[in-house]
């Protein structure tokens, strides 16, 4: 007998568990039983995660483009529009090819502590039968729903460093950058923190949905490209307003709504599990924005979209590491940490040291990392309202978080200027002057974002 | 024939409009411009960056109408477009040496 | 022994289920039997359920930011975009916090008949393995995910209110009457009618995902929110023409596309009730737009495309209360009905009654909410195509539908009027004449919606 | 014993499957006896497959309305943007209305090879509980949400057509085209290609997700279109640029996201096979993408946004009749000839034809659809990666495509032609070259898209 | 020297161009602007507000000339943005003064 | 009074209003506009269609002075406005006959 389609292995794994248990006697233990006596049968995913985690690849895809596009490129001028358009869409082009050729298996394979291997380079061996574990025991998704679901993180980190240099990055330059950026900076790092082998891992860090690899990683990249490129031409000087709040609302709206996949997706099962992660991303969101809104209301006089926008953002950021993993309440004073302080971190302690990280990169996405997965650590305390994790303590569990943070910042701060440096001198990582001045979508890609 | 240019705050556009049409002027040409004046502007921050922006949205009004009514235009245009607040905005009188209608190729009072 | 994970508990429930029946004896009666013999196991959700609620309410907050504050946006002069943006995300900030506080808490709790208790504020004693009942006897799903829900909805009901006052509210008194109205309006209209011991509820009121609740309730407090702020400046003299109908029609569209999530979701579960919800929404929505731009191209001469968008609004509003409840066909007539009374009640009736309700709430919200409440009442009828209702007869479910219909006008008629003038006196409702002519965005918020 | 709702016939089903499969003996063998034991119980369908497909069906419409609609809007003059949105939005309502009237019957009912019956029409005797077949034997999902999705697919396909004769089209005659087109040309193509009795179908022509029904149908169809109403007024002397490549962005970007629906949602259930299409339609794309982009800048110097956004819908179009039937790596392949292929096609042969396809729906929709229809009898052969299909032989399954995609050519070419000419002949099909120079907007609609 | 300023359909103004290009006029200034004339604008209805547009997109066209060309200039836009139907716009001619190219100082006649 | 247009680079708007400012000009009205001249345009191009785009974008600034010190405004323009590279722009002088304020309705040197 032989299954060609896995949910008719999925009936018969379930009858035979359920079989095995009638004749092993009726009784609350039967299902133990039953789950001892058919050690045989490969578990088949349910359908139920494998539509939640569909759907969330999807989602997260939907918070890059148009999402993260929309948020950075209405803060641009009018001139640089299209270029950030171009540089997010196309940085979504190169690092799904990438990811399936080498940088699902560089992940998610192997025995190393920091890099996986190329076993499963072009996918070789996977099929629609393939599945990859849950958190829970015996519980599968489909391989390749996995692997189109971290594909897209994959893609949306390399794209949140976009905000720190646009403006002023050469179109070439960001290609050659993010492949390099993707292959030795980001694989490695998700190797270390979510493969079972990678140290991070197996340290005990908790990064929930990506603090780490993810948002620290794109800060500290951001801040390390903002000091390397050099301010834009003007800054300072010229007025820079945003091109369209409008747009960038329609961003931080799109990425507040795509986050669920990232955050209640990365549970990667549709239970109790996943929505408090997705209740957790609500509340620490609302928190973040109104703690960001109010703070610069009462020090700058207005209540700003901007601002408003930025802090929810913030707030999403630092709830990543946490969704799963804390409390609702524990959400709410996360969000307001997180909104009060990247709030002068993207404004007061940016301008105290001067350099130009367009968009707040850094402000928002490193600083907010690490206060997320700081706080992960306290906040994952049953006392505090957190799921708890086995064998915790507090300081203990702070300082492999810092650990992690550090590790991070580190890995992120050294390989991001050292590939800047590689990209800088084989092709030059910024536009000229003049193409500047005229704005990179003519001086770059020929077109124009706007003939109104 | 005299050349009046005028700039308004732009929700007066249509008062001015009606009040020039009641003195017999059919035609007039206008303009989106940014104005800057003894009127103060705001101040606009975006996070950390503050912009005193100090050009304000102001209309721009051009008639060409015969020389003898020019007078009555830029009272017209004065009642119409007064609030008495800063920023009311200015009329500038010139002359025009030739005027032409596209269509016909009429010329000068004809062409108005 | 015990059970962690939900998923467990549901694979040995089911399991004994199961295992009961088969001792009862082979037959068609077993599950029967099955189900009566094992009263002790807790159900468990299923995770298509589960899965679909997660996207459901997803949908929901879609369908709010960016979709309906695009939708509002639009219609409003350049002047006042921003605000319009700042409100709707500012709200839902806002609510999502009482929510998880005290809102789901007062709504859902409790022996009260017009409110419900604080047993669960601050989410007391909620865990991602507490469920909460479906529809259907024994199918749960996860309460956060519930709680999820349900707060969107909070979310977009005073948001809605948001276009009937628009470009002339003060920002902060919209704050303060968002936290009153929701407090002292919407949780007690959404406990009365959702919830088991709400007195809308137990007299069999029909309200499938919130006519009377959400736009009832909205339109209404609208209605009296344009009557006590009095006209913008300028109205009926200045020309006012919406500011970018692309945006209103993304923000129609993304309505639509959320509007699924709002009503298909109501259903709970994931099975035909819900796909007859989506296939109702579908094609009353069609139906109504179809219907107003036909009216509007018979009486003004051209088929618009804010007509349209305008009708399938009012075709969705309609809908809402209907959707799980009525046949397709009766959808399509509930669609006509709706866009054409809702085409005369923001053009003809509101030009001669007078009033300046900014974006038509009224006409379209409450008006199409109260001809989907009414019309619910008759097409749930089996033999207009309905499902039917226990103990149905036309004339008594149209009387408690009416009745529905009047608590809702009545209770959001005088409670707004008492908020709005309460914010009135501590804050004051509306900006200056001199903040209303530079625009919203510049006089409140400090910021413009674009700089091209 | 009766079971009012599905998910109880679900459990009971599987219950009495499972029971007999006890009695029938422990073993590997008995979950194959059980469903033989039980051939009366009608199968129930599986919640997460629903949650999945009332996703799906939620997608394609965000595809549609406001992803395609933006997609075209962004590439006219300003002076059109309104009437593209109004065009596509109003397709969507209108043919929602004939799907459920008489469209699904006519697709999917009868047994004549070419065109199905009315006795489904008004969707007669469906309720709730009816449920459609999947792919796999034994498995079904409610009949309803099979209709949703379905009615998106019937949607879509006529918006697409707008994009060939945009700017000069009369809103009347697109409307009464629509209606004539979708119920002699789109119902019957659906029928014959998707529905079991369709004569392409038995042949076993291979489109999973509507390669030839879909796109080579509306693309041929845009041709047609763009020939028979001759060029835009100003073709080739005036500069026509679009009005907003950020719009065409985000247009481009639903509709990446939205596809998933579209050809993930093709597979039926949410199981692996869903996962590789998704897989598929992320790499096909991505390749695509790139193509067109590095095709572009090496032959005219800029990499584009419009290129790469073509290029990507072009990828998304090819691998369409492909997604679930290829492997990732075939998609990679089958990407890049799309992408570079269609660049040729909507550029150069464009212009030496001289035809005048407004936003090339003929050089992406049709070549791109050919490409993938041909391509998948090759690519879906096991040993080049593909799931395979029974009786396989490649010269055999090219030349059954191959037939196909003639068919569909022919039919929609002649089929169109015939329409155009009698809408022309009804009620004319063009604008008045006053009303094309003033823009549709005006001239068709009464109002502007912008009024900044 | 002359100012010429023309106000033309916006569709215009690449014949226009081409025909002041023609006759060795190689610098030009674009404006759009929204006129008010004899040519009736168009009524917009958005759900219950129905507003009469008065003004219509047109472009306005300056040009500095030397004087001696002038009459050619204004006989070169009259047929280039002539349609012969009402909307066709005006041309209104003045005198400059003084004319610099901001690059290099040259003034007057070298400077155009 | 005098009547000075300057078409400028757009991003030297700042550099113009604060020389002009220095040397007391307390009032000025800015346009955007589209210039064509000797400063070459670029290529865009949308799929399969090419457009020469020879309009550029600059600035029009007018600034109406007392006659007297219209030589000191020139010459502040162009000395913030030069960059020395094709496309700077042009300066035209004019005369005017008569400038109102409308706020208070005084005239002349008055007014500006
Ligand atoms: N010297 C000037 N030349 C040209 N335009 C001017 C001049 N002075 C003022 N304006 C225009 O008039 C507007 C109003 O001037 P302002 O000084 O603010 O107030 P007021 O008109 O009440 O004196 C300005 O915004 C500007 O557009
Ligand atoms: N007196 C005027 N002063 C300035 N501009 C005018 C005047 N009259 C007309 N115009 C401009 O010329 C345009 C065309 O004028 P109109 O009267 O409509 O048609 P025509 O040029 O055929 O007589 C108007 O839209 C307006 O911009
Ligand atoms: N004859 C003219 N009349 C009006 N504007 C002109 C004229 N010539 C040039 N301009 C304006 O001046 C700008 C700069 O001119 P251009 O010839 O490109 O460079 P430059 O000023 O260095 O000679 C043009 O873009 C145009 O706006």
């Amino acid at each position: 007998m032989t299954f060609k389609r896995e949910h008719k292995a999925g009936l018969a794994a379930l009858a035979l568990a359920l079989a095995a248990g009638a004749f092993a006697g009726a009784g609350p233990a039967f299902a133990q039983a039953a789950a001892e006596a058919a050690p045989a049968a490969a578990p088949v995913p349910n359908k139920g995660d494998t539509a939640w985690m569909l759907v969330s690849a999807i989602l997260v895809l939907a918070m890059t483009i148009p999402g993260l596009a929309l948020f950075y490129g209405g803060l641009v001028r009018t001139k640089n529009m299209l270029s950030v358009l171009t540089q997010v869409f196309s940085i979504v082009c190169v690092v799904t090819l990438i990811w399936v050729i080498y940088g699902y298996s560089l992940s998610f394979t192997g025995t190393g502590a920091f890099i996986g291997g190329f076993s499963k380079a072009f996918l070789a061996g996977i099929t629609g039968d393939s599945t990859t574990d849950t958190f829970t025991k015996g519980v599968v998704i489909p391989e390749f729903v996995f692997i189109c679901f971290q594909m897209t993180f994959a893609c949306i980190t390399p794209a949140l460093i976009v905000g720190s240099f646009a403006e002023r990055i050469k179109f070439s330059a960001l290609l050659l950058f993010t492949v390099l950026w993707v292959t030795f900076v980001y694989f490695p790092m998700a190797h270390m923190v979510w493969f079972s082998e990678g140290f991070l891992f197996k340290m005990g860090a908790l990064d929930f949905a990506g603090g780490t690899v993810v948002h620290i990683n794109a800060g500290m990249a951001g801040l390390v490209g903002a000091l390397m490129l050099g301010k834009r031409t003007g800054y300072g000087k010229e007025p820079m307003p945003p091109h369209s709040m409008t747009m960038t609302m329609i961003g931080a709206s799109l990425l507040w709504v795509g986050w669920f996949g990232f955050n209640a997706g990365s549970n990667l099962e549709a239970n109790g599990g996943a929505a408090l992660a997705m209740l957790n991303t609500f509340v620490a969101t609302a928190a973040a924005g109104m703690a960001w809104q109010f703070t610069e209301w009462g020090t700058k006089g207005h209540p700003s979209l901007l601002g408003t926008v930025s802090g929810a953002v913030a707030g999403l950021v630092a709830v990543t590491p946490a969704a799963g993993l804390i409390g609702p309440m524990g959400s709410i004073i996360l969000g307001i940490i997180a909104g009060v302080i990247c709030f002068y971190a993207s404004t007061s302690v940016k301008n105290a040291l001067g350099y130009d990280d367009s968009l707040d990169v850094f402000g928002i996405h490193c600083i907010g990392g690490i206060i997320g997965s700081l706080l992960t650590g306290i906040l994952v305390a049953p006392a505090l309202g957190g799921v708890g994790v086995a064998g915790y303590t507090m300081g203990g569990q702070l300082w492999t978080q810092f650990v992690a943070v550090v590790v991070a910042l580190v890995w992120s701060g050294i390989g991001s200027a050292i590939l800047y440096k590689v990209v800088d001198v084989v092709i030059g990582l910024r536009i000229s002057v003049e193409g500047e001045r005229e704005g990179l979508d003519l001086a770059d890609h020929g077109e124009r974002a706007y003939n109104f | 024939m005299k050349f009046v240019v005028a700039i308004i705050k732009p929700f007066k556009l249509e008062e001015v409009r009606d009040a020039l049409t009641a003195i017999g002027v059919n035609g007039l040409t206008v303009t989106e411009v940014k104005g800057y004046g003894r009127q103060k502007g705001h101040t606009e921050i975006y996070r950390g960056a503050e912009y005193a922006v100090s050009f304000l949205p102001k209309l721009k009004i051009e008639v060409a109408v015969a020389a003898d009514i020019a007078d009555k235009v830029v009272d017209a245009i004065v009642g119409a477009a007064r609030t008495g607040q800063i920023g009311d905005g200015k009329i500038f009188v010139s002359s025009i040496e030739k005027a032409v209608r596209i269509r016909t190729g009429e010329t000068d009072a004809d062409a108005l």
